[in-house]
């Protein structure tokens, strides 16, 4: 199975590494990555949208489905937690779960009834159903606050193996949500590397070429639509955690709108690509919104550029100048 | 027909942001070390810069610096200035959470004033209250006020829903007719203006013919209005804000009800005046401040006078006048307690008593809302003395802690 | 549910008409683009508003509506022109995912253009004198410019139905929406083609722009919450389909105007139940098999 | 008359309509168990609609396919492959950025059933050999690490047979599998099919009546979707209307 590489540049044999060990590459750059972001919050903020974008990347950029539904499970994922934890009392780490399984159950329901559309169509179904979802959680005022959004989602000290540590603390509080995410990394890996991943990756490539290979090419779809789910919902909650409140427009569509932006500045179906696009697209609005009033001028300018120069994104982009091959 | 853009002295707030951003770029621990003497007095400001409400955002902004350069010419808090951090919450929840949190985690201000929306306000009020942080929002919805979400820490400037409703109501429902259709925005602020004007109407034996309730941020209203004009009311009360209502006005008068039915709005905006035109002709409305109130009451013209010379002649807006409310009642208070320590400003702040732009007011002590007084302003188009003269006050409804919901109505125990 | 008088229901049942020629009016540019060039156009909203504006800054210097009218479409298919050629060109036959991000950018850096140039608030607009007023219909009085409203769209799809049936360039459009291959065969320069119909696409667009501005003013966002509502109604129409699309329009502007009726709230949710619903059974909209103008 | 056992693959009475136009009517066929058939007809006959309902990809709109005895007429189309039916394409279809060996590897793994979603896929070294035993079988194993959409056409053509003889066929479908090739790639592809479908039966379609006369046991003849003939390469020979269409269409 060797075979002899040819004589590589540094920085191609330095991306090799990383893409090797891209969990740990990725967790690394995680725990050093509060000291070089303005605030914590902001850090956070990227390390909450990064693992969202990176459950929508499983279905866009890995299997080839392009939905413009996900805010659903962010979403649900959040308000689930919210709820669970506001009005149910439930513990925060049973609220997490709570939210995850929301979210998975909402994928379950639209995947069913979406998967059967295709292209431009299975964009519009996801986007018209959680559209369905939004005016749900609106309507549901009682629980979800409605228009105002869900507020009181406040975790003054949570305990952790007997410890007792303040969540109002922004560092501790990022280090929590990064035991979460690094966790979600690592699934998320070994997903990608299973015999199911290669699957995802045959349907992406030529659905009509996996059916003949005997792939029930739906069902898969189905089971990476919740999955992806799933990792969504997980962001959501943990977004309900650090935010301390529900926003109804997690559930509208700008929010997918958002997710699809970051998946493609970053890098569409690779590894680092979510997280690079998140963190890109978050730091651009917060440092050009301190700066000027029409940062959007900017932001727009910044898109049409990479979409003319750096089609594949920047870490796509990185990896075509520099990637293993 | 058309009139110019409102011209907006963006070199002000750029040098305000620049500020903002240079302090930012400082690094707070390294701030406070070096200058620990003279730390400045800091002041969050988040608003919405960008989106729909950024007009009225940027007069926020402009008001609130003035209240902070008088607080300053005044020579501070013993030699401490004050600095206003402002900061762009986009109108949604989230972004101001996380803003609200670099505030106070990176930027370490003393106090927050600011918010326009409901939800925003609802999102900064409670990152807020978790850290004990003063909040003096001026928002134009008092759920922040109920006990649910209300902390010691949360003070409400503008005025609220129920009061501006009840005032309009009284006003409106006395003298155009007792037949009354609502058309409002389906959310908790449109929700609490209606039974507000419900309220206000019950005494006076008001026949309510319809409630069309519509998604908020609709494009056309023209769908709910067929129905509006086939039951001819007296009155069609439109509880809802901003672009809603300019649109919503503007299509109700393309279907001719203004033939047979008054137009009324709890809520008239000077900017969404200006942008809705001349279609907003004769309808009523309330509000917590116009600039013509210089005429009767001397503090309005101290504040237009400051304004004004700060900003090229431009008069301030409903909002902006909230905007220097806010932040001078904040750096009132410093001066009372002659301390920025949460709890004595807090106290501070309950004993006030202030007239800063538009007569007496002062903060209820159950729930730190202020009690003021509320115009009611009718929409004009003749007669107008210049291009920012598009009300006439009709009625000036005396502060009453009365004409607010009660305490134990808003779930508190006092 | 309540019981209404049927002139009541007449009533709506124009006013959604109404609304739909505005939707028609958009879904129409949105379908051909996509129709042709599997460009999903995010940047559609941005045009109409961009056309809006213009309608009203020209008739501040004029003072004649008609001018806008005529000049407006020329000026946003202008841009259109140039966005096609300089920006969207380099990107065919990489998928509808790129031209998606750079039209996300492009309507970002329209809407803050306009912001600069004209202001971050909202500027008033009414429809010209003579088309001001409401007008006794037999069934109730209805505003005389939305009469107009019906009438111009009415023309506009007419015109482009001509134009696409009738012209030879309207046979090469056909032609190369069924098979672009074709029309290489032919010896016909398909980036020419291209280039014109996104021009005529946004033309469209600019000028739904400028026929809407007397309706609700005009404000640098107002074409953020209008292009959800295209794209649910050139996706229910059928993308590509000309026919669908104002099928669709005029559906959806009645679905609404009927929600408005009898379940208000509802009256946002219910177009995208109804996308949920068409795409659910016809998985590719009403008329999405069809070529273009079938 | 032949033993029900004899019969592999059957179609009674299989049509096809596309919205009014027929494009298969009545077609009946046994097809038998170690032969290789082909199909023939000229442009137009129903070849590749015939094809596509054999292999699972459009459901017959009247009619029944018979997989050894098993209806097939409703199944949802990887059933098919998964009853033993392989096919390949009439326009090369690969996974065009998967290396040769993940491509194969892919199609061995759908036989194998594994629905694992967190173990390695390199815990299965057996998928990876046996990938690497069809690559060489079909004389890719020297270009196994090149992704897919960079070998040349005619190799690719070799992949897609390694893909669909992973799939341990009973029955393998070739749709045109010399279509766009030059006369030496032909040649070997020709080769090739003669070398499967000594262990296995064979159904391919094919527009060049002269390459299937030499190769093939059994041909079936469809015109304007009807089945015109059916018999050895020389009962087909000697058939005259078999000729006349032919004759009819001209070249061949």
């Amino acid at each position: 199975m060797t075979v002899l590489d040819p004589p590589q540049s540094t920085a191609r044999r330095w991306l090799g590494h990383v893409a090797r060990h891209r969990v740990a590459a990725t967790l690394g750059f995680l725990v050093l990555f509060p000291l070089i972001v303005p605030y914590e919050a902001l850090a956070a903020n990227i390390l909450v949208l990064g693992l969202y974008a990176l459950g929508f990347n499983l279905l866009f950029g890995y299997t080839g489905l392009l939905s413009f539904g996900h805010a659903a499970f962010l979403g649900s994922g959040a308000y689930g937690c919210g709820i669970a934890l506001v009005h149910f009392g439930v513990g925060w780490f049973g609220a997490i779960l709570i939210g995850t399984a929301l979210a998975t159950l909402v994928a379950a329901v639209i995947g069913f009834l979406a998967i059967r559309t295709r292209g431009i169509y299975f964009a519009m179904v996801t986007l018209a159903l959680s559209m369905c979802v939004y005016y749900a959680f609106y309507q549901m005022e009682p629980l979800t606050g409605g228009e105002n959004g869900l507020r009181g989602v406040n975790l003054q000290t949570i305990g952790v193996f007997g410890f007792q540590l303040s969540f109002l603390n922004p560092t501790v509080k990022y280090y929590v949500l990064l035991a979460f995410v690094g966790v979600a990394i690592w699934l998320f890996s070994r997903l990608l590397a299973s015999p199911f991943g290669a699957v995802l990756e045959a349907v992406r490539e030529n659905e009509n070429r996996a059916r003949a290979c005997g792939y029930d090419v739906a069902a898969t779809k189905l089971v990476a639509f919740v999955i992806s789910g799933a990792f969504c919902g997980l962001a959501g909650a943990l977004n309900a955690l650090h935010l301390s409140i529900v926003p109804i427009e997690t559930l509208h569509y700008t929010t997918s709108g958002q997710v699809v932006m970051m998946a493609l500045l970053g890098g569409m179906g690779t590894f680092f690509g979510p997280f690079v696009g998140a963190a890109t697209f978050l730091l651009l609005q917060d440092v050009l919104s301190v700066l000027t009033q029409h940062w959007q001028l900017y932001v727009g300018i910044v898109f049409i550029l990479f979409v003319l120069f750096f089609p594949r994104g920047i870490w796509g982009s990185l990896l075509d100048r520099f990637g293993p091959r | 027909m058309i009139q110019k853009a409102m011209p907006t002295s963006r070199r002000t707030i750029l040098k305000t942001l620049g500020g903002a951003a240079a302090v930012a770029a400082a690094g707070p621990s390294l701030f406070n070390v070096a200058r620990a003497q003279a730390a400045p007095i800091k002041i969050g400001f988040p608003v919405p810069l960008t989106g729909p409400f950024g007009t009225e955002a940027n007069d926020q902004v402009k008001a609130a610096q003035i209240a902070v350069k008088q607080f300053n010419d005044a020579g501070g808090f013993e030699g401490r200035m004050a600095e206003l951090l402002v900061r762009d919450d986009r109108l949604n929840p989230g972004e101001a959470a996380t803003r609200t949190l670099e505030l106070i985690e990176k930027d370490k201000v003393n106090f927050l004033v600011g918010s326009l929306s409901a939800a925003v306000q609802l999102s900064i009020n409670n990152v807020a209250k978790e850290r004990g942080v003063i909040f003096n929002s001026i928002s134009q919805s008092d759920a922040i006020n109920e006990a649910k979400d209300w902390s010691k820490y949360t003070f409400h400037e503008a005025l609220n829903p129920h009061i501006t409703a009840g005032a309009v109501g009284r006003y409106a429902f006395s003298k155009f007719g007792k037949k009354v259709a609502f058309l409002t925005a389906d959310y908790a602020y449109g929700h609490e203006m209606v039974r507000g004007f419900k309220r206000a109407g019950e005494g006076m034996g008001i026949e309510v013919l319809a409630d069309v309730r519509h998604p908020i941020g609709a494009s056309d209203y023209s769908a709910f209005l067929p129905r509006i004009q086939a039951l001819k009311p007296d009155v069609l009360v439109l509880c809802n804000f901003g672009r809603d209502q300019v649109v919503s006005i503007k299509q109700a008068t393309e279907f001719g009800l203004k033939r047979t039915t008054k137009l009324v709005a709890p809520v008239l905006l000077f900017t969404a005046r200006k942008a809705g035109g001349d279609s907003f002709e004769g309808v009523v409305g309330g509000s917590s401040y116009y600039w013509r109130l210089e005429d009767k009451v001397a503090s309005a013209k101290a504040f237009n006078d400051a304004f004004r010379a700060a900003n090229g002649g431009a008069v301030p807006s409903d909002y902006g006048a909230l905007g220097y409310a806010g932040v001078r009642s904040v750096l009132a208070a410093v001066a009372a307690a002659r301390s920025t320590d949460t709890d004595r400003v807090i106290e501070a702040m309950r004993a006030l008593k202030y007239d800063w732009y538009k007569g007496p007011q002062y903060y209820r002590g159950c729930d730190h809302q202020s009690v003021q007084s509320v115009l009611i302003l009718e929409s004009k188009h003749k007669d107008m003395k210049n291009a920012d003269d598009v009300f006439s006050i009709a009625a000036v409804e005396e502060p009453d802690e009365a004409k607010l919901r009660t305490c134990a109505e808003m779930g508190h125990k006092a | 549910m309540m019981a209404f008088p049927p002139e009541l229901l007449a009533m709506q049942l124009v006013t959604g008409l109404a609304l739909g020629a505005v939707y028609v009016l958009l879904a129409i540019g949105l379908s051909l683009i996509f129709g042709m060039l599997t460009v999903v156009n995010f940047a559609h909203g941005a045009f109409f508003m961009v056309g809006a504006y213009m309608g009203v800054f020209l008739y501040g210097l004029t003072g004649n509506f008609l001018v806008s009218l005529v000049v407006v479409p020329l000026a946003v298919g202008g841009i259109g022109l140039v966005v096609e050629r300089f920006l969207v060109r380099p990107l065919y036959g990489r998928g509808i995912d790129y031209p998606l991000l750079l039209t996300f950018g492009l309507s970002y850096v329209f809407i803050e253009v306009v912001r600069i140039l004209f202001g971050l608030n909202g500027l008033p607009f009414s429809p010209p004198e003579m088309l001001q007023g409401a007008v006794d219909i037999g069934i109730g009085y209805f505003p005389l410019y939305r009469l107009f409203l019906i009438a111009a769209t009415a023309v506009v799809v007419l015109a482009l139905w001509l134009f696409i049936e009738r012209t030879a360039f309207g046979l090469v459009i056909r032609a190369g929406a069924r098979d672009p291959e074709i029309v290489r065969v032919l010896g016909i320069d398909v980036s020419k083609i291209w280039l014109v119909v996104f021009g005529i696409g946004t033309g469209i667009a600019g000028l739904s722009g400028v026929l809407a501005a007397p309706l609700q003013g005009v404000a640098p966002e107002m074409g953020v919450p209008i292009l959800a509502e295209a794209f649910v109604v050139t996706v229910v129409g059928g993308m590509g389909s000309l026919v669908g699309a104002v099928i669709a329009g005029l559906l959806v502007g009645v679905v609404v105007a009927m929600t408005s009726l009898f379940a208000p709230e509802m009256a946002k949710v219910s177009i995208f139940a109804l996308m949920a619903l068409v795409l659910l059974v016809r998985p590719r909209g009403l008329m999405g098999r069809a070529g273009l103008m079938g | 008359m032949t033993a029900a056992s004899d019969v592999i693959l059957a179609t009674e009475g299989v049509g096809k309509n596309f919205g009014g136009f027929q494009a298969l009517r009545d077609v009946s066929v046994e097809f038998r168990r170690g032969k290789l058939t082909a199909i023939i007809g000229p442009n137009g006959a129903g070849k590749s609609t015939y094809f596509n309902v054999l292999s699972g990809a459009f459901p017959p709109s009247t009619g029944r396919i018979l997989f050894e005895g098993r209806d097939l007429s409703r199944a949802r189309p990887h059933s098919f492959a998964r009853a033993g039916i392989a096919k390949s394409f009439q326009i090369t279809n690969v996974f065009p950025e998967l290396t040769a060996q993940e491509n194969v590897r892919v199609a061995i793994q759908a036989v194998h059933r594994r629905f694992e979603l967190f173990r390695h896929r390199r815990a299965f070294p057996e998928l990876y050999d046996e990938a690497d035993r069809l690559l060489a079988s079909v004389g890719l194993g020297d270009r196994r690490l090149r992704r897919a959409r960079e070998l040349a056409h005619g190799e690719q053509r070799s992949l897609e047979v390694a893909m669909a003889l992973a799939c341990r066929p009973k029955l393998l479908l070739l749709d045109e599998p010399t279509a766009g090739m030059s006369p030496e790639e032909t040649r070997e592809m020709m080769g090739l099919i003669e070398r499967l479908a000594a262990e296995r039966t064979v159904i391919l379609v094919e527009h060049k009546m002269k390459l299937v006369m030499g190769l093939c046991q059994r041909l079936i003849v469809l015109h304007h979707g009807e089945l015109l003939a059916e018999g050895t390469p020389d009962d087909i020979r000697a058939n005259d209307e078999v000729r006349r269409v032919y004759l009819g269409q001209g070249a061949h």
